[in-house]
Parts: structure tokens; C-alpha cells; sequence
């Protein structure tokens, strides 16, 4: 099992997956209409490190967390 | 790196961090300080940061400092900051001017557009998110 | 403008400036700091201003802050300052960040090249002028 | 009568002259020795102006200003 949390200003609830891969992360976020406005314009962390290759492989544990648009400062 | 609750306490942070680098031998230093405006009727905006990520953000920045003589340093508020109080400052030390007026240009700008923070908008007591004004990060739409 | 005789109370400086715009809804406060490195022997170094041609020059600046909606400001140590003490601030408050940080970098290389100020290396309690890290100003040779 | 000042390490008592113009004040300054080696990296202030033209005309109880190469900060 996976773990996937989403940030900030989408306000939804941490969520529980198998998934082997990021694509298949992908495709099952895909599936949540909820998520539609804010998948193209988010960012994802692999247990907090910023990642950017959907073929990375995912272990039990794993944490990937989901960063919609920032402005600090 | 400093996270604090509300306003940050400026001329406190100012002063201590060039306290500590009052013996380094450094010949510039460039604090960028951010004050909120009052703007578009809002009481206070209010942020949101996720510590990891923005931690690992800073560590690299510090490398990326540390290989040019310079250091780098931040402070930034959580939660509600009123109008015409300090939510952000980061600071850029150097042996030289020209590596720290680059660093900080540098440093701040990678900053409002990779550093996990969330701003919202706090007007009548309700927050809203500053969507108009935020910025994807790096990388953003591998999901979609 | 500012122009003190000796060290600068950066602290001082920093928090009245600070407090001065406490209400002007500046987004983005950058101030520069420079502070003498202990280098080559050094025990301070000491400075010539000619003020009629620097509140000229200041003055100058502050009307090209004022079109970008911004404000500049400085302080200057006349005479001796030790090495790890300050001999110079400047500052730019602007509603934006853009133009603050490209201001705060124009304004000091601009100083550096054209303020009317002429720096000597302290040793052994005397004056040697630090004619090779000197500028000619803009114009120079003109007599000759 | 004009005044001319030499300003910060120049080290050089200020002296006055008659002189009609920038020019006339480039073509005296030349015979004094002392100034050989500065007047090729000096800019050059009328009555507290920096200025940039030998045609310049003076009149009586006009001040130039000569600046040697700065280093402030």
C-alpha cells in the first residue's frame, strides 16, 4: 500500500493505493472527478523528495504527496 | 531555516542573523524583507507550508550558496499575517557584492516559484486561496 | 541620505527605515549592508565623502525610484571604520519584488562606480588611498 | 577669479585662476606637475555639477571640482 496525501488548498483527505508505479498513481487519480482542475497543475513528492518520471517503482510504505500551485513570500 | 507562528518579528531576525555572521568576514549582506499589503480589501493572508520538501529546498540552495563563499538564510510565517506585517525574509551573506545581489535575485525568485507554500486570502474572517496569484511548481502535470 | 562619523548602528538604521514605511504598503524591503572585511593587514578603513555631489547623485536616484513607484535610501560613515563594523546601507522599498531587486542592484553598482566617496586602507594607524580598487567616475578624463 | 578644489586623495590645496572656460582650466592644470598623473582619471564638478563638456563657459566666482576615482561602500 501507498499513501497519497494532497496538499495545501485541494482540502481532500489522505487516500490509501496499490499502485507499482506512478503512472498507475496517475491513472487511478484520473479517475476521481474531484481531482480533475488540480492534476495538470500539480507537482509530486516521492517521501518528499520532488519527482518528475512516472515510471519510477513504488514500495509499501511509500509516501507521494501532491503540491497544486505555491506562492509564498 | 525558521518557520513561526503569525508576523515574523523582523527587525529581531535582522539582527540576530547578522549577530551571527558578525565574525565571518563577509562584506555584503542583502535581507529581502516581504510586508503584506493591503490590497483588495483583505484583513491578512494566511499560509499554508509543507516543512519537507520546503527543508530539502533550502538545503540545496544552502550548497548552492556554500560553493559561491555565500550563505543563505529564511524565516517564513504560518497561518494568518495581518496587512503592513512581515511574512518572509530571506537573507543572502557574501564575501562580494556582485555574488550576493545575483544570489538574491536568484534565491527569492526560485522561491516564489518552487517553495511549497500556500497563500490565502483572508477577508472577513474567511480564507481563500490566492489561485490567481500562485504559481505550478516545477515538473507539475505528471499526473495528468 | 544619511551621513554618520564612524561606524554605522546598522540595527538602528534598519529597524527607523522599516518603522518609516511601516504604513506605505511596500511589498518588498531590501536593504544592503556593507561591512569591512578584515583582509590584507587592515585595521579599518576610512573614508572622503563630498556631500554636495553625492546628495546630487542621491537625489538623482530618488526621482528614478520615484517613477517605478519605489523609494531608495542610504547612510555613510565618514572617517575611520574598524574592520567587521558598517560603513554602508542602502535600501529600496516598491510594492513589487521585480523592481526592488533589480533596483537594489543598479543602485549599488551605480554607487560603486559614481558616488563621490574615496576610500583609504588603515595600517598601522595610516591613510594609504585604495587607489586600485577605485573607479573613475563617469566623464573622467575630461581635463585631460 | 575661479576656484579649483581637488577633492579626497589628491591631497592639494585648492587654487584659483582666471579661466573662460573648461578648456582654458584643462590647458593650466596641464603645466602643474603634481596633477600629471590624476587629471586623466579625474571627473569634474562645476559648482557642485558634474559636467562633461570643455566649451562650457565659466564666470567670476564659478567653483570646479576636480573628482579622482571613488570607491565608496
Amino acid at each position: 500500500m501507498i499513501k497519497i496525501e494532497f496538499l495545501g488548498p485541494i482540502g481532500k483527505a489522505s487516500i490509501q493505493m496499490e499502485a507499482d508505479t506512478l503512472a498507475d498513481v496517475s491513472a487511478k487519480l484520473k479517475e476521481d472527478a474531484s481531482l480533475t482542475q488540480w492534476l495538470d497543475k500539480c507537482a509530486v513528492a516521492l517521501n518528499d523528495t520532488m519527482v518528475n518520471d512516472l515510471s519510477i517503482v513504488l514500495k509499501d510504505g511509500d509516501k507521494v504527496s501532491i503540491l497544486p500551485p505555491v506562492c509564498g513570500g | 531555516m525558521e518557520l513561526y507562528q503569525g508576523s515574523l518579528d523582523t527587525k529581531e531576525i535582522f539582527g540576530r542573523w547578522l549577530d551571527e555572521q558578525a565574525s565571518s568576514n563577509y562584506g555584503a549582506y542583502i535581507p529581502f524583507v516581504g510586508t503584506i499589503r493591503a490590497e483588495d480589501g483583505i484583513e491578512a493572508l494566511s499560509f499554508d507550508i509543507y516543512e519537507p520538501v520546503l527543508q530539502a529546498w533550502f538545503d540545496r540552495w544552502q550548497e548552492k550558496a556554500q560553493a559561491l563563499g555565500a550563505v543563505v538564510k529564511m524565516a517564513h510565517a504560518l497561518g494568518d499575517v495581518p496587512v503592513h506585517s512581515s511574512s518572509y525574509i530571506s537573507a543572502v551573506f557574501s564575501p562580494k557584492r556582485r555574488v550576493a545581489l545575483e544570489l538574491i535575485d536568484t534565491f527569492v525568485e526560485d522561491f516564489k516559484a518552487n517553495a511549497p507554500i500556500w497563500k490565502y486570502d483572508v477577508i472577513n474572517g474567511e480564507r481563500m486561496y490566492a489561485e490567481n496569484r500562485s504559481t505550478p511548481m516545477d515538473g507539475s502535470g505528471l499526473l495528468a
